[in-house]
């Protein structure tokens, strides 16, 4: 078995396939730092010359209309699309275009999709003992057993989240809502350095954006957030620092203020979008 | 065999004017007169050994009965045969029991007879041969140009010393000009063995093999000047030749990619539009190819006709087959792509079972029409096969239209829109139950049209589906999943490809490294040579 | 008692003995196993009850299709991979058994020679191939069923998760894999005997194959070989491994993003698959006499498939009821209306998909709750992976 | 007829009803047939041979055959006064299910005798369980050679029946000087090509040069670039054919190709040993006309025997295009062979039968007569045939009389010293002559270790 087991796990056999183990170094400044990063898609470019600058333990907003190229922003920092040229730095140690999502993942970028997207045929339970950090190569994960520390944490994040009395329910009969909670769960559980938080309150109750709201920034500070959400009142509920993405680049950044009385945003976003955001 | 043709030749040279003459003169007069010779003729053919009938071709030959020429020709095609009373009838038709005769002297028919009570008048090859070569020496004077050339092309190779003379006065009354250069050439191929360099100068650029055969014993001969000149000529037409082989090749190749396209361009449909695997295509194809052995049946005697009804009748059938199997099966498996290859796969073996139980285990007769069969001669060592050809046509007419279908019509409008976004299609209107059906049924009966064009290829079985399906599904993979011209590139490619390993690494061989070439490029571009992209492909 | 993530504090191995599914399954393999050795052994064989040596092979061979489709469901059910080439890997283990076995023959051969096996003789080969050495040795052998598998599982694996090769396409370049084989086997220059395959097999290990003993014995051991590639797919499966595994099942992307490297998961559940597989093969050979290149043929591998759906997917034990039910019905339907038989097994290609998603296991889990609903008010859903171990 | 179509006993309903009911209770399945066979029980024929999948096509009317025979004795009085019962079975073209079902005959339905099997491999896989279970088998399909077991009877014909005299008849009688080797890449193309290849060499001097083996895949359907192939071999001046093994399905698109790429007879004819009657039925002839075929027998045999045959064969089926094939005539020999030898033998006892079948004669369909020999072959003769546009071959040449067939061909090196006899006291399918001892067969060995004892 252990030939195997060195066969099947690369990063042993080959030196220089061993993941970049080195800690996040936030030294000299931002924690993500994207410049002139553009991706086109047969011709199209939906991201076009963007830079953007994320610090160690801020909480970030980002809007923009559709097609602005938000999602395709996240898809590029998660190594799920590689941008067509620029450079994305995490910290100033880690290239991220060098390396693939598990790797991206592991050194701690956690992310929540626009659809939420659980394990439906696991547990909540399962589904939040999978997000844990922990060793995730092949046969620590398969001679992993259940200590009484693991559980602790789980039960914790179950109780954050509110889902304690549906713990052994399979994750597909949840709501919605309950689906947003998990996932969020699943990035606590995850202990990033850097969250990526697609639309984090759609369909949520008036209740559960307020908890969400309070969730988010209680992390800030510790962590790094990126929300990006269409929710005008959510954003301006927890907004500090404000980023318009329009195209696939940036439009504008400053406070929820600033930007909100930029003529440029009001003119491609916020006038069209009042209503909703109401 | 060259003797013998000499001979008869000379033989009948004697008569030549004169039968060329009586055959100018169309009535036959003098015919009836002469049965009891003409029995005797015949009586000769009916003995044990071939030597002895052989002669009895020769006597028959240098009789100048007119209808010497049908007697030879019944007698090549087995149709001379003889009643227990002795009489010598001919056989009209020969499948069953009992067969339609007519009397050989009179014509008069005779209704039928047993098998039981007829004897044939046995040939071998060796007499096929003596009489092909009787036949075309009468030819050679016939008023027919058809005639004239065919048994031009047969004397290549087969002339000896003395009857150069004779041809090159044929040559100088010949009018037309393919007889003359046959008639040219069969004279230089035998100056050219014998060593004379006005052969060899006039078999330079010739490709035929005799030609070269010739060519090759003359560059062996005495005279080293010759040799040398027709040493020269042979590695001039050896590169001619290289030449031709490659284009022969590459015509192979497309052939058999043609053939390929169109098993797999219906598969394309179904699969790429609707994501259903569908493993009963072959099965359809099977329906198309027994389509056209039922529309045969039905019109016996009209091959071709039967065959030209039989591309809207294939379609049909197997069209409303595919509405039946997505009716029956398919709705009820939306968005589960594996489970539909399953079921499908069930489909196949029904139909197969069901041809072998209703039909018959045993393959059937498709005949190839007149039209279709031979080769277009290009040069003399490259001929392009017809029916291929048809096939090939056939595949880029099939596409054509598919894509006429796809870009210019309503429907390809509807089914291109469903592909995209199936909620969203709903949602403007389309009713995509129906655009499902119809593309269910367009995909198959362009499975049922490959059927069709199969059915003159290969065998027409219950097993005929399952030679293909693997293929196709490699030919859609390989193009691309959903593109129609990715089909088309890959199924030429996946044909040429085969087609020039083969050689080398003979079949099988050739086989394996395409599949592997296959599973390897697909490492490389996991959907395929035109994927489709976009956030659309990937969800 | 069903087990839950939670109270999975013990070895990984281990943990299946305390689910009550592997419990009841082992429990009446064990004793399938005793019962047919006691009615072989102990009834006499003018008793009614006698089982005969034919219906012992018979079983032997069910088996076997049990361990088959055992590991195409791992597979299938857990890591969503649809293997259509599975029947390489059973075939390449029953190639290695067989060549062991030809070796075995010896100088016993038509053509008395020593080393060379009948076929290379008559095909005027001069000395065995290499990759024929060794397999006169039953360790090396043995050791082979597992490892050539296994190394085909692995490099082809390697090739197709690294590149994200999924769904559709995954499974016909699976069909593609066995199809080459099985076009490569056919061939005589390979020098596995080309069509004819390997035959007239004399002993196994210094037992007569023609042997009733023999015959048992080999059944015996197919039924504890089934027994522990089951404990060992279900101890994968309820392991942490497990759970990863059908992550990558449902949402691979998502799996990705948690951190996990899923091309090596996969890689790693494949490779045991392939292995299991090649078991099922080695034992497979040695019970039915012959193996030749017709176990290749993509037919063969979607027939697995077709047991894996009928018995029921994601379950494990509905793979071993599917393969015997289905095997059984091909014994039985191609004695008595064998015009018939493929009408049968297509209607049941067809039933199954549609009528039947979740096969024979899925109905007894049906009944079981609709059972229990009578007493309780459970909510009804869909996706009972986690009942699988109930 | 209707009782015999099927094997309609109620055992097998019986123990398979119950079965069903539990896996467990599966051991009624060993309820064999009653031991206690008597007299007026009928005696049980058991037919092995395919009625589904890839094989059927060939296989079918061969169970057809014998269950035609079987009606036929069973209208003449039967044997030994007691009634023939055709036991039916469906390997369906799967190589080990047909040794599954071979043991299935013999130890559960218990025949007495076996007609079946088509290709070699499933006569390999079936070898053992009858050699075990000492069962009897008649083999009805040309082969190989190479082999020659004391259960079973080979009424096809061996390579020396058919191929070797088909060349004779090409080199003699036709001329050939050169010749290209075309067949399906299994074991009997191979075997066939390597003697034919040994025989062309050292007994008529054909140049290597002048021998061109090409093996393709079963079902292989894209001919053209072999046919061109061939087309250019036969190009280079002297008279040549072809001799092909191709199998079953691939022969359509072959020769369909051929005529297309304007091959004819006359031109380099091809000479098929695995192209018969019943393969003609699929195929439009018209352009095959003089293409040749070795055989046994043809339909076309000029016998009252043979007639009587045919009419019989197209009243059981009730078409009247039926064909009759060189196989049917096979199993048409061997039976009446065994009826003969269980009538000598007044038993059907299966070691008496294979005692008292050597030397057995009975007419064949081509007016002359077939014995069993003792290395368990037949005598046949040797028909050469050309094809016609009606789908019959016309016999050209005949062998003047009958040809043994031979288990070890001459033409091999490692065959070459073997022979074999099952009379006693040799009673050995691959004695060596050369060292005089039983080959490879388990007796020496028994007789070492009784003599180290």
């Amino acid at each position: 078995m252990s030939f195997l087991q060195s066969l099947t796990q690369r990063d042993r056999v080959f030196d220089f396939m061993a993941p970049q183990a080195s800690p996040v170094d936030v030294r000299h400044g931002p924690i993500l730092y994207m410049e002139d990063v553009t991706v086109s898609f047969d011709g199209f470019k939906a991201i076009n010359n963007l830079n953007l600058t994320i610090n160690d333990g801020e909480l970030r907003c980002i809007i923009g209309p559709n097609g602005a190229g938000k999602t395709t922003m996240m898809d590029i920092i998660t190594g799920k699309t590689r941008p067509t040229s620029g450079s994305v730095w995490f910290g100033s140690r880690h290239n991220l275009l060098h390396m693939n999502e598990p790797d991206i993942a592991s050194l701690g970028i956690g992310r929540k999709f626009q659809k939420p997207t659980v394990f439906e045929a696991l547990s909540v339970f399962e589904n939040l003992e999978l997000a844990m950090a922990a060793d995730k190569r092949i046969f620590p994960t398969l001679t992993a057993r259940m200590t009484g520390e693991i559980k602790d944490r789980i039960d914790d994040v179950l109780e954050t989240i509110g889902l304690t009395a549906l713990r052994h329910q399979p994750a597909g009969i949840l709501s919605h809502g309950q689906k947003q909670w998990l996932e969020i769960g699943m990035l606590l559980m995850q202990r990033p350095r850097l969250l990526l938080v697609d639309e984090p309150v759609a369909g949520m109750t008036e209740q559960e954006m307020e908890r969400t709201a309070e969730l988010l920034t209680g992390l800030a500070g510790k962590q790094s957030v990126v929300v990006v959400e269409h929710d005008m009142g959510f954003v301006r509920s927890i907004a500090r620092q404000v980023t318009v993405l329009h195209q696939g680049s940036v439009l504008a950044e400053g406070t929820m203020d600033q930007v909100s009385s930029d003529p440029k945003v009001i003119e491609v976003y916020l006038g069209a979008d009042d209503e909703e955001a109401a | 065999m060259r003797r013998f043709l000499s001979l008869a030749l000379l033989c009948f040279l004697l008569l030549g004017i004169t039968l060329n003459a009586q055959a100018q003169s169309t009535d036959a007069a003098s015919s009836s007169t002469n049965d009891a010779a003409a029995l005797e003729l015949l009586e000769a053919l009916d003995v044990e050994s071939y030597t002895a009938k052989g002669e009895a071709i020769t006597a028959i030959l240098q009789s100048d009965d007119e209808r010497a020429r049908d007697w030879l020709q019944a007698l090549l095609d087995g149709r001379l045969q003889r009643t227990e009373d002795g009489r010598f009838v001919l056989v009209l038709e020969n499948r069953g029991r009992d067969w339609p005769v007519a009397d050989v002297l009179t014509g008069e028919a005779l209704g039928e007879m047993s098998r039981r009570d007829l004897e044939r008048i046995g040939i071998n090859n060796n007499l096929r041969n003596q009489l092909r070569s009787a036949i075309a020496v009468v030819d050679l004077y016939s008023l027919n140009v058809e005639r004239r050339r065919t048994s031009a092309e047969r004397l290549l190779g087969e002339v000896d010393g003395e009857l150069v003379p004779t041809l090159d006065d044929l040559i100088a009354q010949e009018e037309d000009e393919q007889v003359r250069y046959r008639l040219t050439q069969a004279v230089a191929i035998y100056r050219a063995e014998a060593g004379e360099m006005a052969g060899v100068e006039a078999l330079d650029g010739s490709l035929h093999p005799r030609s070269r055969v010739a060519l090759s014993r003359a560059a062996n001969g005495d005279d080293p000047v010759v040799a040398n000149a027709a040493a020269a000529s042979l590695s001039g037409i050896e590169q001619q030749l290289k030449i031709n082989r490659g284009l022969e090749t590459l015509y192979f190749g497309l052939s058999l990619g043609s053939v390929l396209v169109l098993a797999a361009i219906g598969l394309a449909i179904t699969f790429g539009v609707m994501g259903v695997i569908n493993m009963a295509h072959g099965e359809l194809m099977m329906l198309g190819a027994y389509t056209t052995w039922a529309m045969q049946q039905l019109l016996p005697g009209q091959p071709g006709l039967a065959l030209i009804l039989s591309i809207p009748a294939g379609f049909m059938v197997a069209a409303l087959a595919g509405v039946a199997i997505e009716r029956g099966v398919i709705q009820f498996l939306k968005g589960r792509p594996l489970e539909t290859l399953l079921a499908t796969f069930g489909i196949s073996l029904i139909l197969q079972q069901l041809v072998r139980t209703v039909i018959s285990p045993l393959n059937r007769t498709v005949i190839t029409p007149e039209w279709m069969s031979g080769s277009l001669v290009v040069n003399d060592a490259l001929s392009l096969t017809l029916n291929r050809m048809y096939v090939l046509g056939f595949a880029l007419v099939v596409f054509a239209g598919l894509m006429l279908i796809m870009r210019r019509t309503r429907l390809g409008l509807e089914v291109r829109a469903v592909t995209q976004n199936r909620a969203m299609a709903r949602s403007m209107g389309i009713r995509a139950t129906r655009v499902d059906i119809m593309t269910f049924a367009l995909g198959s009966g362009v499975a049922g049209l490959a059927g069709v064009a199969l059915s003159q290829l290969t065998n027409v079985g219950p097993n005929l589906g399952q030679n293909y399906i693997i293929d196709s599904f490699m030919v859609v993979v390989f193009g691309g999943v959903g593109n129609l011209w990715g089909t088309l590139v890959a199924g030429l490619s996946l044909g040429v490809i085969n087609q020039v390993l083969e050689p080398w690494a003979g079949a099988v061989l050739a086989k394996i490294i395409v599949l592997v070439f296959i599973i390897l490029f697909i490492q490389k571009r996991p959907r395929g040579l035109f994927p489709q992209k976009g956030r659309a492909a990937e969800g | 008692m069903s087990l839950t993530t939670e109270s999975s504090t013990n070895f990984w191995l281990t943990r299946p003995f305390s689910e009550r599914s592997t419990q009841i399954f082992l429990g009446v393999l064990l004793a399938a196993l005793a019962l047919v050795t006691l009615l072989h052994v102990a009834v006499p064989p003018d008793n009614p009850l006698h089982v005969g040596a034919y219906t012992v092979n018979l079983f032997g061979k069910y088996l076997s299709y049990a361990l088959l489709a055992v590991a195409v469901d791992l597979v299938w059910g857990y890591l969503g991979i649809l293997s259509l080439g599975h029947g390489a890997f059973f075939a390449i283990g029953g190639y290695a058994m067989g060549m062991y076995l030809m070796r075995q023959i010896g100088d016993r051969g038509t053509y008395g020679h020593p080393v060379l096996p009948d076929f290379m003789v008559f095909l005027n080969w001069d000395s065995l191939p290499w990759f024929w050495h060794g397999f006169d040795m039953a360790w090396f052998a043995f050791a082979m069923v597992l490892l050539a598998p296994g190394l085909l599982a692995l490099v082809f694996g390697f090739l197709a998760f690294r590149s994200r090769v999924t769904g559709v396409y995954l499974s016909i370049i699976t069909q593609a894999l066995t199809f080459a084989l099985m076009l490569a086997f056919f061939r005589n220059e390979m020098g596995f005997g080309g069509n004819n395959g390997l035959t007239d097999f004399r002993e196994i290990v210094g037992f007569d194959l023609r042997s009733d003993a023999t015959r048992l014995g080999l059944f015996l051991a197919t039924g504890v070989a089934l027994a522990l590639g089951y404990i060992l797919c279900r101890a994968i499966v309820t392991s942490k491994l497990g759970r990863v595994s059908v992550a990558t099942r449902d949402a691979e992307a998502r799996t990705r993003f948690l951190g996990y490297r899923v091309e090596r998961f996969q890689l790693f559940v494949f490779v045991v698959s392939a292995m299991l597989a090649g078991l099922a093969g080695a034992l497979y050979v040695p019970q039915v006499g012959i193996i030749n290149p017709s176990e290749f043929s993509p037919i063969f591998s979607i027939e697995i498939v077709l047991w894996v759906a009928l018995g029921g997917r994601a379950t494990l034990y509905g793979a071993v009821i599917g393969a015997i039910l289905v095997n059984y019905a091909k014994t039985i339907f191609t004695g008595v209306m064998p015009d018939a038989w493929l009408f049968a097994l297509g209607a049941m290609f067809v039933l199954v998909t549609v009528f039947l998603p979740k096969g024979v296991a899925g109905l007894f889990r049906y009944l079981k709750r609709r059972k229990r609903e009578e007493q309780t008010t459970d909510p009804d859903h869909q996706h009972t992976s986690k009942e699988a171990s109930a | 007829m209707n009782t015999l179509k099927r094997s309609t006993h109620p055992q097998r309903f019986l123990s398979s009803g119950r079965f069903a009911t539990a896996l467990l209770t599966a051991a009624v399945m060993g309820a064999s047939a009653p031991a206690f066979a008597q007299d007026d029980d009928p005696i049980k024929v058991g037919i092995l041979h395919s009625l589904s999948g890839t094989m059927a096509i060939s296989e079918t009317v061969l169970k057809d055959t014998v269950e035609m025979l079987i009606e036929q004795q069973n209208e003449a009085g039967g044997l030994l006064g007691r009634q023939l019962e055709a036991v039916v079975v469906d390997p369906a073209s799967n190589w080990p299910l047909f040794a599954e079902r071979a043991r299935e005959l013999l130890a559960q339905e218990e025949v007495d005798v076996i007609f079946g099997n088509w290709t070699s491999v499933s006569r390999k896989a079936v070898l053992p369980v009858v050699e075990e279970l000492n069962g009897l088998l008649f083999y009805p399909v040309q082969y190989e050679g190479e082999e020659s077991s004391e259960n079973v009877f080979y009424t096809g014909a061996a390579p020396n029946q058919q191929a070797i005299p088909a060349v004779e008849y090409l080199i003699n009688e036709v001329g050939i000087e050169r010749f290209a080797l075309v067949g399906t890449d299994y074991v009997y193309p191979r075997t066939t090509n390597r003697i034919l290849e040994a025989f062309l060499k050292d007994e008529h001097g054909i140049a290597e040069e002048d021998i061109m083996v090409n093996y393709t895949p079963f079902g292989h359907s894209d001919w053209q670039n072999i046919v061109a192939e061939i087309r250019r071999f036969g190009e280079e001046g002297k008279p040549t054919a072809v001799i092909s093994t191709v199998n079953g399905d691939a022969n359509v698109p072959f020769y369909t190709e051929l005529s297309n790429q304007g091959i004819d007879a006359a031109d380099i004819p091809v000479i098929a040993f695995s192209v018969g009657e019943q393969e003609l039925t699929g195929i439009d002839t018209g352009p095959l006309v003089g293409h040749l075929a070795a055989w046994n027998y043809f339909m076309s045999v000029d016998n009252d025997d043979n007639y009587d045959f045919i009419d019989a064969w197209i009243e059981y089926t009730g078409d009247d295009m039926a064909v009759t094939n060189d196989p049917m005539e096979a199993h048409y020999i061997g039976f009446n062979m065994w009826a003969e030898a269980v009538r000598k033998a007044g038993t059907t006892d299966v070691d008496t039968v294979k005692d008292a079948i050597i030397g057995v004669t009975v007419p064949n369909l081509s007016g002359g007569y077939a014995a069993m020999m003792p290395n368990h072959h037949i005598t046949k003769p040797v028909l050469i045939g050309e094809i016609q546009d009606n789908g019959q071959f016309d016999i050209v040449w005949q062998t003047p009389s009958t040809v043994a067939g031979d288990a070890w061909s001459d033409y091999l090196p490692g065959s070459r010293d073997l022979i074999a006899d099952w009379r006693k006291p040799m009673e050995c399918g691959n004695f060596n002559v050369v060292n005089g001892s039983c080959g490879g067969s388990t007796a020496a060995e028994e007789a070492e270790a009784a003599l180290a004892e």
